[in-house]
C-alpha cells in the first residue's frame, strides 16, 4: 500500500516490470500446420512468490499456520504442487515449499506474520523469478528438448513439479493440466531462456502473447 | 549419465548434480583439539578406491539437498543413496526412500 | 514408360528393387550429372550408372571402388555439398539421394583417375608399418618432414565456411529400447509393445526391414517385405511404441543411456524451414534389446581391394534393393554358405556368374545344389589369390588351396570378371554390448566375437547376437524382446513367428589370409596389409592394441568394421596363440561417426551459454553502456556518450569522466550482479561467526558489517558485507564471481557438517535489484528519493541499514562503499528496478548525477585500495592481503586451524602493497612481474606482481597499481621494477601504501 | 639391432622387411632388481631410461600390468607445452620441453615431436592480465611466451568464431610457439626400445599383487609373475597410485577422475598449431593422419572407468563449435577415457614417500604426458640419489602439511576444480 507522503509528492505508486517486458512479441511463429500452433507461450506476471521453509519441530507447526492462512496445507511428498493457483503451492525441497499468487496482496507479510513466530523462514522471492505458461499439444516435446525428465503424459501428471535444467538452466516446473505447464526460471536469465523456448518450439509452430 | 537416486526427487541425472567427493572425512567436531595431521587428513587426503565409494553430491538443480551416494567407481554403478550423514556400507539409509518421489525420471 | 529412363542408367535392371521409378533424380559426381531413382543411395545410383572407380585409399592412393551397401563402407568416401554444408569422407553407401545431390571424390589430385599421389605406391615398399618412426629424425627436423606428410595425409578436407543448418536434441524415456529394425528388432519390439510397455524401435536406414530389404527370401511364404510392412503396421498401432528411422543408436552410457542421432534433413537437399537438419536423442530406457545385426567380413588375399570386389552381401544389396548389376560377369569366394545364395541372386539378376569360388574343401548342402541346379560352375576347396585390373577389376586368379588354407596346392586358373563378390563370414555388431561394459567373447563356431555377459540391462538378439540364420533371428528377437518387458513387470501375450523359407547352412571355415604374394588389404581405407600385421608381430607389436596403433589398423573412419577380425585372427595365427587370447580392441563410441553438430545441437553462438541481465539491463542499453561479461551477467562497462565510440582513446575518456563525475558530485553503478543470500534461523550469528573470520555475535539489528571468509585449507574464498536485518535475519551479500559457490558452500556445512544448526539459506540475488550511489551529492540525492527516512550522517551511519520507501516501492538502504565515497547501497525488489534506478537518476539530475560502469568502479576501488578479483586469485591469504588484523582468535571459523602451517607463515610470501612509477607517469600493466634488477639474465628472481592497475588515476593524475610483493608494507618507499618483457616494458615502481585515497576514511563517514 | 635410419629403412625395404628385430625384449622377470619401476607407461620407461643413461643403473625392471603404454601415455591429447606459472612448475616443465626438443635423436626413435605452438585464448580482460602474468613470469623464467593480441590471433587462426555471434569474444591469447604435440604411443615405443637397448628388462603382463616389507623397507613385489626382489622402487602408475598405495595402507592426497578425449574423422590440414578455448574447456589440435584431436574437462566425480558420459562430451563439442563453428558438419570418430590422478593443488606429486625406498610420481592431473622426459628425468634422479633434484624439489608430497601447494588455478583442495 503506497503511504501517504508518496501521493504528498505527487508521484505515483510504480508498476512492476517483467524481466520479459517488450520481449513477447504477441503472434504466431514458426512452422504451424492447419492446426495452429502447438505450443501457446504466456507470461504470467504480476506473480507473488513466497518461499516458506522450516525444520524439524517448526515443520508441523508452519503446515498448520499455513492451512490456516492459506486455506491449503504444504503438500507432503516430494515434487508435487497443491492449489488452483489463488494461491498454489509447490513442493521446492525438503520441509520447503514455494507459494504463488497472481498479486494481489501482500504475500510476503501475510505469510511472516503467520508463519515466522512458529521458527518458520519467510522470503520473498516474487521478483526473482520469471515465470511461463506453455500450453498445446507440442508442449512435452519442448520439455523433452530442454530437460531429461520423463514427460510422458503417463509420468508427469497435472499436480506433479520438478525443479530439473531446462536449456541449461535452474528451472522449476509446474504440471498444471495434461498440455499446461508453468515453468519458473531465474529473473535474469529469462530473455536467454524464452530464446531457447521459442526456437525449440518452432518447428511445430508457437503463438506468444 | 549416471543417474542418481535422489532421497526426495528420485531417479535424476548426474548432471543436475554437483560433486563434492569423498564422504567419509569428517570435519573434526571440536576443531581446536585436532591435530594437524587431522586436519591435513580432513582437507586432503582422499580414500579413492576402485570400487564402491561413498561420496557426496548436491542436487544443486534440483531440490538442493546434498546426498551420500555410494557408487562404484569402476563401473559407476550407484549401489545406494541416502542422507549425508547415513553409513551406506553399513545398510542403512536415509528416512526418505524413493518411494515417495513420484516426479523421478524412472516411469 | 516415359519415366523409366534406364538406358541413362546401364547397369540397373528392367524392373524390382526398391527404388522409385517414378521419381527419378539427376545428380552430380565429379562434376557430371548422372541419374538414379528416389529410394538410391549415391553408391547404387554411381553403379547403376556405370561408375566403379569412386575414390582413392588413404596412404597409397589406390584406386578403389564400392565395397559394401553399408555403414561399413571403407572405401566410397566422398564430400558432399557445398559452402557451409560441405562435408567430407561421407559413405556412398549411406547418403540417400535426393535431387541435386552434389558429390565430388576426395583424396586425389588433379582428379580421380590421375592421381599423382598414386606414386605413392610406388614407394609402398618403403611405407610399411611404422616407417615414420624409424626415419625423419634429423636435421632439418620432424616439424620439416611433417609438413609435406600432412599434405598427402588426412582424406577430404573441412571447411571454414560455418554451417547453415540447425540441430537439436531430445531427451525421452521408455520402458524397452530396440535398436536395429531388422528381423530380430522388429520381433522383439513386437513382443515387447504388445505388453502394454512403453517401446522405441531405432533403424539407422530409412525403413524397416534390416537384411530382408536385401534378400529374397519369403516369411509365411510370401516376401519377407510383405510381413515387414505388416509389422510396422502393427507397430505403429500400438500407441506405446515409438518407430524411428534414419536414427543411429551410436553410444551407450551410464545408466542404460542410449545417445542417437535421428537424421530428418539428410536425405534433403536443404532441410524445411523452421526443420533441423539432425537431432540428437537421450534414451533412457529400462532395459534395451540390441539387434543391431552383424557385418560381412572380407577376405584377404592379393588385390582384394580392386574397384569391382565387393562384400556378397553388398552385392545382394544392389541387385535385390536397388535392381542394380554391380558387374556383368562375376566371380563368387567364400569361406562359407553365402557364396550359393548371392550366385543364384546374381544369376537371377542376369550377372554371369564365372565361378562360386569356396575355400572349403567340400560345398555344403542345399544351397550349392541349388546353385548347381541353375547351371553356376561351383569349385571348392581353392581361393581366388590375385585380382587384375588398372582402375578396375578385370580377372582374377584361382588356385586349389590346402585344406589348412595355407598353401596354394595346384595351377592357378584365370577367369574374367569385373565384379567378385567376397564374403569371410559375418561378424556381430557387438559395438553397443561393448560401450555398455560388456566383453564381447569368441565364437569359434562363426568365426567371430559374440556379446559376453551384460553389465547393464541389455541383451543382444538376431545376428548381433551371433544368430545367424532368419528363423533363429526371428524367434530370439520376440523371446529377449517379450523378456525385456517380464522383467519390467509387464506381461508380454505370446507372438506369432512367421516361417522361413531359409535353407539350412553349412558351417563356414575359417579363413584368415589366402595364400600367394603380394599386398592384401586387411583395412582397405588405412592400406594396412597382411604383411604389415606380420611386421608388427616381427617388431614385437603384438598386443592388439599395439598393433591396432602401430600398424593404424582399424583406425580410419569405418572404424574397423570390415577389418578388425581379420587383422586380430592374422595376428592370433602369427603369434601361434589363440583368437581368444589375442582378444580384440574396445569398442569405444560411437558406433558410427556422428556430427559434432548433432552433439552440440542448439548449444552454439551465442546460446553456448545463457546470458543473464540485470532489471536496469535495458536502461543501460539505451543510455550508451558498452557491456560486458561477468561470470553469464553483461554488465555496462562504461557509458558513451553521444559521438564517443569504442576505441580506446573515448573508452579511456569515458572511464575517468565517470570516476572524475563521481568522486565530484555523484554516480551510480548497478550491483544486482552480487550474490544476496537470506539468512534466517535463532542460530544465524553462529553460523556466520563460523563462516567468517572476523566475529559477529555482537552486531545490532540494522548494521552492516564486512566480511572475509576462508576456505578450509585457510586461502581467502571471498568477502562481503553481510548486515543483520532483523533478530534472526540476516542479509548476505558475495562476490559476483562467487554468488553460486558461496551459497553451496553454506548449504554444505549445514547439511552435511553442523545439521545441528537451526539456520536457513536462500539465495536472493535475483529478487533484488540493487545500485550503489556514490559522491558527495549522493545523500543528497538520497535524501530526495527516499520517502520519510532521515539519512542524515547522524540517522544513517556508516554501515547503517535501513528500510525504507522508494517512489512507494519497499526499498532498502546500505551506508557502504566500495568506492571510498560516502555511499549507499539502493536494494529494491527487481520487478521495480528499472523504474527506480530512473527515479534516482531523475531526483539526482539536477546534483549532476552520472551512471557509472564496472570500469569506474574498478578504479575508484583501486584508488581505495580494495582487494578484489585481481587479488583473490585462490592463492593469497587474509595476511598476504593485509586483512589478517580481522581475523579473530576468540573463536573458530573455516579455514582458521590450516592458515598457521609453516608455509603460510613464510615472510617471502608476497604481501599486499601499492605501487606508483617512479616517473610519474608510466603505466606499469597488470601481469607485471616484480623484480629487484631490470638488467638481469633469466631465470630472474622475482618478488611479486601487479594484480591491479588503474593506467591512469583520475583522482590522482598519475597511473596506480595493486600488487602483491615480498617484504610487503615493510618496503614502503622502495623501488622495484615491473617488468612485462611480453610488451619488453621495464618501469621502475615505487611501493607505497595500496589505499591511495583518503586514507582516514574521512568521506565515507562524511 | 639395427639403428633407425633412411639408410636401414631403404634396405629394408628391398629385403621385405624381413630383418626389423623386435623393439624391446619380452624377458622373464629375474628374482632381483637395483630398482622396479611400476608402470610401463611413458612416465615409468623414461625412468627407467634415465636410470640406465644418467646413473648408470642397469638392473632395472618395469613392470606393467598390461601392455606397455596402454594407459594415459596412449589416452591423452599429445599435447607439450612448458606454460607454467609457479616456480614449481615452470622449472621442471621446461625441462622436460627440453628433453623433448631432444627425445627424437636421444632415442633413436622419431616421436613426431611437432612443435606447432600452442596457444591459449582469453575472453575478457581479466584473462588477458593473468595470461600477461603467466607470459611474463614464463619470460622471466626464461621460457618462451608471446601475448597475442586479437588481431593477431586472427591473422594466425582466421578460422576462430571472430563474428558478433561469438558468444565470448576473442581478446587474445597467451602463446607458447615451443610448445606442440608429438606421438603418444611412439612415445611409448622409443622409451620402451631405448630402455630396453641399456639393459631394461620391460616386463608387460605382470600384474603387482602385495608387496613384502622389512622395517620401512619394501623388500619385495608380489606379481601375478611371482616374486621379485628390489633394492629401490618407484610408482609411475598414474591413475592407479591409489590403489597401489592402499596395498602399503597408505593414503594420498588425490583422487581419480577421467578425462575424456576425442578424435574427429581424418581431414586435409585444418588446424596447424594447438588452440585452447578460455571460456569453455575445449582443445584441440591435428593429428598428422588428420584426425582433430580434441579434449576438456574432467568428467567431475572419482572414476576408474575409462569411459565419460554424454553431459561432458556435450559441453565439449559445444564449447569446440562455439570456438570453431565451421567444424559443425565434421564427424567424431572415437571418445574415450583416460584416469587422471587430480592432486589437491593441481600439480604433481614426484619425489621421496613415508617408506624409505619408495618412491612416488603421481598427482599429474591433465598434465602428465608433457612431463613425460622430465617426469622420468627428476624421478630417476631422485631415485638413484635418494632425494629429489633441485627442479622437483618444490612437488614434494608433504608440501600439503607444510603449507606450500603448488596451485596453478587457485582452486583450491576440489580436484574437480583443477
Amino acid at each position: 500500500m503506497p503511504d501517504s507522503s508518496t501521493e504528498a509528492a505527487g508521484v505515483a505508486p510504480l508498476g512492476r516490470q517483467s524481466a520479459l517486458s517488450g520481449m513477447i512479441r504477441p503472434g504466431d511463429h514458426g512452422a504451424a500446420d492447419y492446426r495452429g500452433p502447438g505450443v501457446t507461450i504466456t507470461e504470467r506476471h504480476p506473480l507473488s512468490m513466497v518461499q516458506i521453509e522450516a525444520r524439524g519441530p517448526e515443520v508441523a507447526v508452519m503446515l498448520e499456520a499455513s492451512n490456516a492462512v492459506l486455506g491449503l496445507r504444504p503438500p507432503q511428498a516430494p515434487n508435487t504442487s497443491v492449489g488452483d493457483g489463488h494461491p498454489r503451492i509447490l513442493w521446492t525441497g525438503p520441509n520447503r515449499w514455494l507459494v504463488v499468487e497472481p498479486e494481489s496482496r501482500d504475500l510476503d507479510t501475510v505469510l511472516q506474520d503467520a508463519l515466522i513466530p512458529g521458527g518458520a523462514a519467510v522470503v520473498d522471492l516474487g521478483h526473482g523469478r520469471a515465470s511461463l505458461r506453455l500450453s498445446g499439444r507440442s508442449v512435452r516435446q519442448i520439455l523433452m528438448k530442454g530437460a531429461g525428465l520423463d514427460w510422458h503424459v503417463r509420468a508427469f501428471t497435472p499436480g506433479m513439479c520438478a525443479q530439473t535444467t531446462m536449456f541449461h538452466l535452474p528451472a522449476l516446473i509446474d504440471c498444471r493440466d495434461e498440455s499446461t505447464f508453468d515453468i519458473y526460471v531465474a529473473r535474469g536469465f529469462a530473455v536467454s531462456f524464452l530464446e531457447s523456448v521459442t526456437q525449440a518450439a518452432a518447428e511445430y509452430g508457437y503463438r506468444l502473447g | 549419465m549416471i543417474r542418481i537416486n535422489c532421497p526426495y526427487c528420485g531417479l535424476r541425472g548426474h548432471d543436475e548434480f554437483s560433486y563434492i567427493g569423498d564422504a567419509t572425512k569428517q570435519r573434526p567436531a571440536s576443531p581446536a583439539d585436532a591435530t594437524a595431521a587431522e586436519w591435513h587428513d580432513f582437507v586432503y587426503i582422499r580414500d579413492n578406491p576402485r570400487g564402491p565409494h561413498q561420496e557426496i553430491w548436491q542436487h544443486i538443480q534440483g531440490c538442493r539437498a546434498f546426498v551420500r551416494v555410494l557408487r562404484n567407481t569402476l563401473t559407476h554403478e550407484v549401489l545406494a543413496t541416502g542422507l549425508p550423514q547415513d553409513d551406506l556400507l553399513a545398510g542403512a539409509s536415509g528416512p526418505a526412500k524413493t518411494e515417495e518421489a513420484k516426479t523421478g525420471e524412472a516411469s | 514408360m516415359i519415366f523409366n529412363r534406364r538406358f541413362d542408367q546401364p547397369f540397373r535392371l528392367a524392373e524390382g528393387g526398391e527404388i522409385d521409378r517414378l521419381a527419378p533424380v539427376s545428380f552430380r559426381f565429379d562434376g557430371k550429372t548422372y541419374q538414379g531413382y528416389l529410394g538410391d543411395t549415391l553408391a547404387s545410383a554411381l553403379l547403376a550408372n556405370g561408375v566403379r572407380l569412386v575414390g582413392r585409399s588413404f596412404k597409397y592412393h589406390r584406386p578403389r571402388g564400392i565395397y559394401s551397401a553399408g555403414p561399413e563402407e571403407p572405401n566410397a568416401l566422398v564430400e558432399l555439398r557445398t559452402g557451409g554444408r560441405h562435408e567430407p569422407n561421407t559413405r556412398a553407401t549411406m547418403i540417400e539421394l535426393f535431387a541435386g545431390l552434389d558429390a565430388r571424390s576426395q583424396n586425389r589430385w588433379p582428379n580421380l583417375l590421375l592421381d599423382v599421389m598414386q606414386l605413392n605406391a610406388l614407394l609402398s615398399p618403403v611405407f610399411v608399418a611404422g616407417f615414420y618412426y624409424k626415419t625423419f629424425m634429423g636435421m632439418p627436423g620432424w616439424r620439416f618432414y611433417e609438413h609435406f606428410i600432412r599434405k598427402a595425409a588426412g582424406m577430404g578436407s573441412g571447411t571454414t565456411l560455418s554451417d547453415p543448418d540447425s540441430y537439436d536434441k531430445m531427451h525421452t524415456h521408455c520402458d524397452v529400447l530396440v535398436i536395429g529394425g531388422g528381423p530380430a528388432g522388429i520381433a522383439a519390439a513386437l513382443a515387447a509393445g504388445r505388453s502394454g510397455a512403453r517401446v522405441m524401435l531405432l533403424e539407422e536406414s530409412d525403413a524397416l526391414g534390416g537384411r530382408l530389404r536385401s534378400e529374397r527370401r519369403n516369411l509365411n511364404g510370401e516376401p519377407a517385405m510383405r510381413w515387414v510392412r505388416g509389422a510396422a503396421a502393427a507397430l505403429e498401432a500400438l500407441d506405446t511404441v515409438t518407430v524411428m528411422t534414419r536414427t543411429t543408436g551410436f553410444g551407450y552410457y551410464d545408466g542404460n543411456v542410449i545417445a542417437a542421432v535421428e537424421r530428418i534433413s539428410d536425405h534433403l537437399a536443404t532441410p524445411p524451414e523452421h526443420a533441423v537438419r539432425q537431432r540428437l536423442w537421450h534414451i533412457r530406457a529400462g532395459r534395451v534389446v540390441i539387434a543391431a545385426g552383424a557385418t560381412e567380413r572380407p577376405l584377404v588375399f592379393t588385390g582384394n581391394d580392386r574397384p569391382g570386389v565387393m562384400l556378397a552381401s553388398a552385392a545382394r544389396t544392389y541387385v535385390n534393393r536397388f535392381a542394380v548389376q554391380p558387374g556383368k560377369a562375376a566371380v563368387v569366394f567364400a569361406n562359407n554358405d553365402d557364396c550359393y545364395q548371392t550366385a543364384l541372386d546374381l544369376h537371377r539378376a542376369g550377372i554371369e556368374v564365372q565361378a562360386v569360388v569356396d575355400s572349403r574343401p567340400d560345398g555344403h548342402g542345399a544351397a550349392k545344389q541349388q546353385a548347381e541346379t541353375a547351371g553356376i560352375e561351383c569349385v571348392t576347396g581353392a581361393a581366388v589369390i590375385a585380382s587384375h585390373g588398372y582402375l578396375g577389376l578385370n580377372s582374377v586368379d584361382i588356385a586349389p588351396i590346402s585344406a589348412d588354407g595355407l598353401t596354394v596346392t595346384g595351377p592357378v586358373w584365370q577367369l574374367s570378371c569385373d565384379l567378385l563378390a567376397i564374403s569371410g563370414g559375418w561378424s556381430p555388431n557387438v559395438h553397443l554390448h561393448s560401450h555398455a561394459g560388456g566383453r564381447p567373447v569368441y565364437d569359434p563356431g562363426i568365426a567371430a566375437f559374440i556379446p559376453g555377459p551384460s553389465r547393464q540391462a541389455e541383451r543382444s538378439a538376431g545376428a548381433g547376437a551371433g544368430t545367424l540364420g532368419l528363423a533363429d533371428c526371428l524367434r530370439q528377437g520376440a523371446e529377449v524382446g517379450a523378456e525385456a518387458a517380464t522383467l519390467l513387470g509387464f506381461t508380454p501375450p505370446a507372438i506369432e513367428i512367421p516361417t522361413s523359407d531359409e535353407p539350412a547352412t553349412g558351417p563356414l571355415k575359417a579363413l584368415w589370409r589366402v595364400p600367394g604374394p603380394g599386398k592384401k588389404y586387411v583395412d582397405l581405407q588405412d592400406d594396412v596389409t597382411s604383411s604389415d600385421v606380420e611386421l608388427a608381430h616381427r617388431e614385437g607389436y603384438i598386443s592388439v592394441e599395439h598393433l591396432k596403433r602401430y600398424t593404424t589398423l582399424g583406425m580410419g573412419t569405418d572404424q574397423g568394421k570390415t577389418s578388425n577380425m581379420n587383422g586380430h585372427a592374422i595376428m592370433a595365427e602369427e603369434r601361434g596363440d589363440s583368437i581368444e587370447d589375442v582378444g580384440t580392441t574396445m569398442f569405444r563410441p560411437p558406433y558410427n561417426p556422428i556430427s559434432l553438430g548433432a552433439i552440440a545441437g542448439r548449444d552454439i553462438g551465442m546460446h553456448f551459454s545463457p546470458t543473464r541481465r540485470s532489471a536496469m539491463h535495458d536502461w543501460h542499453a539505451e543510455n550508451g553502456a558498452v557491456f560486458v561479461e561477468a561470470g553469464q551477467w553483461m554488465r555496462p562497462q562504461i557509458y558513451r556518450r553521444d559521438g564517443e565510440s569504442d576505441v580506446k582513446a573515448d573508452m579511456d575518456r569515458a572511464i575517468s569522466r565517470e570516476v572524475t563525475e563521481t568522486r565530484g558530485g555523484v554516480g551510480m553503478v548497478d550491483v544486482s550482479t552480487l550474490g544476496k543470500i537470506d539468512i534466517q534461523g535463532p542460530d544465524s550469528a553462529e553460523f556466520l561467526n563460523r563462516l567468517y573470520i572476523n566475529g559477529w555475535k555482537t552486531l545490532p539489528v540494522g548494521r552492516a558489517r564486512y566480511g572475509l571468509m576462508l576456505r578450509e585449507d585457510g586461502i581467502v574464498f571471498d568477502d562481503g558485507t553481510t548486515s543483520r536485518v532483523g533478530e534472526n535475519r540476516y542479509f548476505m551479500t558475495t562476490t559476483t564471481a562467487n554468488a553460486g559457490p558461496v551459497m553451496s558452500h553454506m548449504e554444505e556445512y549445514l547439511q552435511v557438517h553442523w545439521p545441528e544448526l537451526n539456520v536457513k539459506v536462500v539465495s536472493v540475488t535475483e529478487q533484488w535489484a540493487a545500485m550503489a550511489l556514490a559522491g558527495p551529492k549522493s545523500r543528497d540525492v538520497l535524501a530526495a528519493a527516499v520517502e520519510g527516512l532521515d539519512v542524515s550522517n547522524e540517522a544513517l551511519p556508516f554501515m547503517g541499514v535501513r528500510e525504507t520507501r522508494i517512489a512507494g516501492v519497499k526499498a532498502r538502504v546500505f551506508r557502504i562503499s566500495f568506492s571510498g565515497e560516502l555511499a549507499y547501497e539502493i536494494n529494491v525488489p527487481a520487478d521495480h528496478g528499472r523504474a527506480v534506478w530512473e527515479r534516482v537518476m531523475a531526483v539526482g539530475a539536477e546534483h549532476g548525477i552520472i551512471p557509472y560502469g564496472t570500469e569506474a568502479m574498478a578504479i575508484m576501488r583501486i584508488e581505495k585500495g580494495h582487494v578484489a578479483g585481481g587479488e583473490l586469485d585462490g592463492r593469497t591469504t587474509a595476511d598476504d592481503l593485509g586483512l589478517g588484523r580481522m581475523s579473530s582468535s576468540k573463536k573458530e571459523y573455516i579455514g582458521r586451524r590450516m592458515a598457521d602451517r609453516e608455509g603460510f607463515l613464510d615472510p617471502a610470501r608476497p604481501k599486499f602493497v601499492g605501487l606508483v612509477p617512479v616517473d610519474g607517469k608510466s603505466r606499469a600493466r597488470v601481469g607485471s612481474v616484480l623484480v629487484a634488477d631490470n638488467t638481469m639474465q633469466p631465470p630472474v628472481p622475482m618478488l611479486g606482481h601487479i594484480s591491479s592497475s588503474a593506467y591512469l588515476s583520475p583522482t590522482l593524475g598519475h597511473p596506480i597499481s595493486l600488487g602483491l610483493v615480498e617484504g610487503g608494507m615493510s618496503r614502503v618507499g622502495e623501488t622495484v621494477w615491473a617488468m612485462f618483457p611480453l610488451r619488453d616494458e621495464a618501469i621502475e615502481v615505487r611501493i607505497v601504501d595500496p589505499v591511495f585515497y583518503d586514507k582516514d576514511g574521512e568521506r565515507l563517514h562524511a | 639391432m639395427a639403428e633407425y635410419s633412411a639408410f636401414n629403412l631403404l634396405r629394408n625395404a628391398i629385403s621385405g622387411h624381413k630383418d626389423w628385430r623386435r623393439a624391446w625384449r619380452d624377458p622373464e622377470p629375474k628374482k632381483q632388481y637395483d630398482v622396479i619401476i611400476v608402470g610401463a607407461g611413458g612416465h615409468g620407461l623414461a625412468s627407467a631410461f634415465y636410470l640406465a643413461k644418467n646413473h648408470g643403473i642397469r638392473n632395472i625392471a618395469v613392470l606393467e600390468k598390461g601392455y606397455l603404454g596402454g594407459g594415459n601415455t596412449g589416452r591423452n591429447t599429445t599435447i607439450v607445452r612448458s606454460n607454467y606459472m609457479l616456480e614449481e612448475n615452470a622449472h621442471f616443465y621446461e625441462k622436460s620441453l627440453q628433453l623433448w626438443e631432444q627425445l627424437s635423436q636421444e632415442l633413436n626413435f622419431n616421436v613426431m615431436f611437432s612443435q606447432r605452438g600452442v596457444t591459449n585464448l582469453a575472453h575478457s580482460d581479466n584473462q588477458m592480465d593473468a595470461f600477461a602474468r603467466r607470459g611474463n613470469t614464463m619470460r622471466m623464467n626464461g621460457i618462451d611466451a608471446e601475448l597475442l593480441d586479437r588481431a593477431q590471433v586472427r591473422r594466425e587462426m582466421p578460422y576462430l568464431d571472430f563474428s558478433d555471434n561469438a558468444r565470448f569474444p576473442i581478446y587474445g591469447g597467451l602463446k607458447q610457439p615451443r610448445g606442440g604435440t608429438a606421438r603418444h604411443d611412439a612415445v611409448a615405443w622409443g622409451l620402451a626400445r631405448g630402455a630396453d637397448r641399456l639393459g631394461v628388462d620391460i616386463i608387460q603382463n605382470c600384474e603387482v599383487i602385495g608387496f613384502k616389507q622389512k622395517g620401512n623397507r619394501i623388500t619385495a613385489v608380489e606379481t601375478s609373475r611371482g616374486e621379485i626382489g628390489c633394492e629401490r622402487i618407484g610408482f609411475a602408475v598414474a591413475g592407479h597410485t591409489g590403489h597401489l598405495a592402499a596395498k602399503l595402507g597408505m593414503k594420498l592426497p588425490i583422487e581419480s577422475h577421467v578425462l575424456q578425449a576425442f578424435v574427429s574423422e581424418p581431414l586435409k590440414t585444418l588446424i596447424d598449431t594447438v588452440v585452447t578455448y578460455g571460456a569453455g574447456h575445449f582443445y584441440v589440435s591435428q593429428s598428422d593422419k588428420g584426425g582433430l584431436v580434441f579434449g576438456g574437462d574432467i568428467d567431475m566425480y572419482n572414476s576408474y572407468a575409462q569411459r565419460g558420459n554424454t553431459p561432458m562430451i556435450e559441453h565439449v563439442v559445444s564449447a569446440g563449435l562455439a570456438m570453431i563453428p565451421s567444424l559443425s558438419r565434421l564427424r567424431i570418430l572415437r571418445h574415450w577415457g583416460g584416469i587422471m590422478d587430480m592432486s589437491m593443488d593441481g600439480s604433481p606429486i614426484i619425489g621421496k614417500s613415508p617408506i624409505d625406498n619408495l618412491y612416488l610420481n603421481c598427482g599429474w592431473c591433465y598434465g602428465g604426458f608433457k612431463a613425460t622426459p622430465g617426469s622420468g628425468w627428476v624421478f630417476a634422479h631422485t631415485i638413484a640419489n635418494d632425494q629429489p633434484h633441485a627442479i622437483n624439489a618444490g612437488l614434494t608430497l608433504d608440501r600439503f602439511e607444510r603449507g606450500r601447494m603448488v596451485d596453478e588455478r587457485g582452486a583450491g583442495p576440489y580436484p574437480n576444480r583443477h
